[in-house]
């Protein structure tokens, strides 16, 4: 059986990754699982400069979801290549940095940053909505997602997958932009912009008022958007968005998905990467799937 | 090599009583696999509605041999729920987590003062620190209708205030701790944030070391989703950074936390 | 206490209407509830001529939610005003008729042809996913989105609301845009558009691959969405999109509902509705709201 | 004004357990404000998981005084759930629904064909008939392993059909039927899609009026999504029109169902 998937030139072991936000650089799961068994950490988002985040509450749940507005605090990149790559070097898994910026420049430094170091992939964060400078603002029109994209494609020394947010009208516009600008790969989706109110408080429980929401319940979406996109573009799509098990995977592989991504699930339950991983493997062998490529975009 | 722990675990539910109005006890049967709890940790507990899917993070009333007690007031949905579960019958459980209580030092007097449903976490805690030889007093507020004052008796003198002054004190515990002229060689307390902030400059106007536990909303409770933070006083330009309640806390030096 | 509220001149007795096409005219709902109480009937999607609707199957579950792709099935205008209005005046609750179109003049159409009839509100759908023929293209851009409300504006004898589509990059662009048109209210959320795959047949369960979600899963979109229009333009809002309780209808409401439409939970329960009305009044007793108006949009 | 009905019910759990392969029966205490079905009605029955809100329509399969029994395969994830379900437990339902087979007419012999979880509503109509006076043969197909035989030989012949051989004929329902040279006065099917679009060819061939009960998923149960529909013979332009399944239907005259 082989599981192993190709992104961007980049051989993956198997297509289980982590969302990035949800996984830290690892650290948190080692007690629960073990790293060297996925295919690819994707790592909290990482900026030029250490960020403070947004004030609690950062999360607040909703049916079937959550919707979080950590505002992508992160040590800065200088942290990140000090700490986290020769941690995360130990295991026998790719490394895929999440970027984050406030402004082309700032998306670029890191890229820039970077390319002299141990990372494998990198994943172009255009689409968080936690944060009010702007890096949503990429993620929404056609020309600054392309805009942002070429200018870290020229210092990338990493292939360079771009991550879309689905509060768009159009996804295949941005995922055609953004392949036009020399994307490597596409992943998506993002989190969903949504609030919650406390009615007894009357006020919003998030400090942010609106955050990203996430989880099984914007799964369906995020499966048509991953359709969408891999109909309209030829690049490698990374899906994600509410995957809790190996047939939720399956589902955005036969959508067009080469790998997947587990977020909020391992959240939930550290272990979830391992549970789909193993769900994934349980749906070959029962279905007689000799390669996990003759399943991806299969469904028209 | 960190030392690995267990998943999810669903526990044996043994009893789940109400203790007070609002106020449940829920005693679980601790299964071997999981690390043994020490007092200022949390478990999370989640609900059966596959809704409501995020962790309700308890903290560690009492550990017995095998035997967890939790004691968690109703305050939404998912404590409503928690309500309905049945001796006999399993609740999904990870944990524990959280730094704990520091219990390092010589022992001397201990002030224990807690807040509503921070009163919980008062037990294990008065009882681990009179084995180590401390002397206490417990000062626990209340609405208006005291609980656990019987287990903390067992380690301590427990002094009570009430906001409606139905038992003990009239008032709350900071007034409580002056109005006794209470005092200690180190603080410890769990409560609502005002309490705590309250509690925060009462100790240090005394001099006295405190250690303040901490809630927030979390989406995890192990550290991976940076949700639960806050801030901790730090020499940089915003005077503070976000740490994790969850992983980092809850328990936290007094003197190092920033409330707003 | 006081429970009517005033959409566009038209008084409602209570806030709590029926979201269009998870109600069909009413009659369905007759064994369980009494439509007396209801503050307005929002009845399924009418046309200008029958329309067949999409091949089954059409309804698909989802974590929270559900994705239907019923393509407005209707036995149009005439057939409407034959049979659904005397029906529905025999109750004493407003009657609001959602149109569909296929093109401007198709929703012109209708909107003339109710002119002279005995119902109390118009609402346009202008973001209904479930049509090839373009309903939702309306409701993506801001300038057919203001065409249409104005062409049937000119024509309409009712007020007008506007019902939008979620699938949009900034939905106070199209609120804007709708308001300058003439629209009269404004409702929102209509589905966000999903899918499903069977991972054992290998393709969508849907006959038209995607479709409308909603439910519970969707409400904290539709709670930010209805924030953001409610603080765009000076229209009266329906709010809804995964309402279940009253405690949810108060959330709306707190966001800025002068009303709100209870959907997917009819489905689920057909004395919803009841139950809707029920929590709003006692989240009023319980918190000595006199008036109900006393709530609309006070979260800022 | 129409008749007013009983809401979503919680209905006790008297039985459940496993018949065959993947195959349950569980009974219901038959609460008495809730209507009577009728054979070929349906009832919706919902999970306990929150993620699962959609109905699971299920025949009737049969009715006692105040007893309502139900057979369902485990098909996907709702249907495993059930099996979780304990005797003395509660199960959310609604309805019953849909209208029933029709059974009017002079009594005569009437054939009755089923296939998988089609034979479940064979069992009440097949007592209902057979009250009325009619003489019986009822024909089932299964993958390989029967289930409610031993009810339905009460009151007619029973004549077994499996895909695999391993239990009666070996073949599909229809070739049964050829193969015994079966016939009646009226026909009554429910099964899958295929079966049926057999069914109705077969008994169009012999001239025996047939009722077929259809499946679609549904998202209400009670007419309201229009959700749940099956193209019925008209004479339009496309040659059909959409009716729904859970309220025109489960059952339409053979005649009318216009399959692919
Ligand atoms: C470290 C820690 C220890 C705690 N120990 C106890 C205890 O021993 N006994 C006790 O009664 N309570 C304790 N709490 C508070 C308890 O977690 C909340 O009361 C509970 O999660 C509320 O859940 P709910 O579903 O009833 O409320 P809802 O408001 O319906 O919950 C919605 C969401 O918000 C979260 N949430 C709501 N209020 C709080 C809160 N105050 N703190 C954290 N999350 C919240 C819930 O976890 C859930 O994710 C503790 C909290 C923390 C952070
Ligand atoms: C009128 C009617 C009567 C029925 N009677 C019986 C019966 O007596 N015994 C029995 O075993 N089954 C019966 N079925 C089929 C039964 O409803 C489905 O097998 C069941 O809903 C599957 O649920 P699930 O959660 O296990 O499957 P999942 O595939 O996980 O269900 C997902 C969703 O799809 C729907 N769904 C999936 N398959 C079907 C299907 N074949 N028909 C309708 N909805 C479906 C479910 O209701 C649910 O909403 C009947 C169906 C209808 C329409
Ligand atoms: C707490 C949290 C933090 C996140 N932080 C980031 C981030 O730093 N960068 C990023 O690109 N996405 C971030 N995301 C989005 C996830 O990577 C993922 O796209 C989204 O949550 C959908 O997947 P899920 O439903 O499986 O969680 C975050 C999500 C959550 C829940
Ligand atoms: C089965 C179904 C049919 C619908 N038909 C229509 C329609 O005809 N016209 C319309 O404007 N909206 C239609 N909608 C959208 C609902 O009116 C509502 O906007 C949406 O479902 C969100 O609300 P909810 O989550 O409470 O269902 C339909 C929704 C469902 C579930
Ligand atoms: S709750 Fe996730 S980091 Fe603390
Ligand atoms: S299931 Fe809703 S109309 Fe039939």
């Amino acid at each position: 059986m082989k599981l192993a998937v190709n992104i961007a030139g980049v051989e993956l072991k198997n297509p289980v990754m982590t969302a990035s936000g949800t996984f830290g650089s690892g650290r948190d799961f080692e007690p629960w699982i073990d790293l060297n068994r996925l295919g690819c950490v994707v790592v909290k988002g990482v900026a030029a400069t250490p960020w403070a985040g947004n004030p609690p509450p950062r999360i607040v749940e909703t049916w079937g979801g959550m919707i979080n507005s950590v505002g992508l605090q992160n040590p800065g990149v200088e942290y990140f290549i000090a700490e986290d790559i020769p941690w995360l070097r130990q295991f026998d898994t790719r490394i895929c940095v999440n970027i984050v910026g406030r402004t082309v420049s700032e998306y670029v430094a890191v890229a820039e940053r970077l390319a002299g170091e141990d990372v494998d992939l990198l994943e172009l964060n255009i689409s968080c909505p936690n944060i009010k400078e702007g890096g949503v603002a990429f993620g929404v029109q056609a020309e600054a997602a392309a805009a942002v994209t070429s200018a870290v494609k020229k210092v990338a020394r990493q292939p360079l997958i771009v991550k879309l947010s689905p509060n768009v009208s159009d996804i295949t516009e941005i995922a055609r932009a953004v392949e036009g600008a020399g994307a490597d790969g596409i992943s998506l989706i993002n989190t969903l912009l949504g609030s919650r109110i406390d009615i007894w408080k009357r006020k919003f429980i998030l400090s942010m008022k609106h955050g990203g929401l996430s989880g099984p319940a914007i799964k369906p979406i995020a499966v048509r958007m991953v359709w969408q996109v891999a109909q309209a573009v030829k690049l490698p799509v990374i899906g994600m968005g509410g995957i809790m098990t190996g047939e939720d995977a399956i589902e955005f592989i036969l959508a067009g998905a080469t790998a997947i991504a587990v977020g909020t699930a391992s959240l939930l339950n550290p272990e979830a990467t391992m549970q789909v991983l193993e769900g994934v493997e349980s749906y070959m062998r029962e279905t007689g799937v000799e390669d996990i490529a003759d399943l991806v975009g299969i469904v028209k | 090599m960190v030392e690995k722990r267990a998943g999810r675990t669903a526990c044996k539910i043994l009893q789940n009583r109400q203790i007070a109005d609002g106020i449940f006890e829920i005693v679980l049967q601790w299964p071997k696999i999981l690390h043994r709890p020490i007092a200022g940790q949390f478990v999370n507990l989640y609900c059966s509605h596959k809704g409501r899917l995020l962790p309700r993070p308890i903290s560690v009333c009492e550990i017995d041999e095998d035997k967890l007690h939790l004691v968690y007031a109703v305050l939404g949905k998912g404590t409503a729920e928690f309500t309905t579960f049945q001796a006999g019958g399993l609740i999904d459980l990870l944990g524990p987590f959280g730094n704990g209580f520091s219990l390092e030092g010589k022992p001397g007097r201990a002030l224990l003062v807690s807040g509503g449903v921070g009163t919980p976490p008062m037990v294990e805690l008065a009882k681990q620190l009179k084995a180590r030889g401390w002397e206490l007093d417990v000062v626990c507020g209340f609405r208006s209708q005291s609980y656990l004052v019987e287990q903390l008796s067992r380690y301590g003198t427990v002094h009570i205030a009430t906001d409606s002054g139905t038992e003990g004190f009239s008032g709350n515990v900071i007034e409580l701790l002056d109005h006794e002229a209470l005092s200690g060689d180190t603080l410890f307390a769990c409560g609502p944030g005002p309490m705590l902030k309250g509690v925060q400059t009462w100790a240090k106007a005394k001099g006295i070391p405190a250690q303040l536990s901490l809630e927030e909303r979390m989406g995890c409770g192990f550290g991976a989703c940076v949700g639960c933070v806050t801030k901790i006083i730090t020499d940089n330009e915003s005077g503070f950074i976000y740490k994790k309640v969850c992983k980092d806390g809850p328990v936290f030096p007094a003197a190092e936390v920033l409330f707003q």
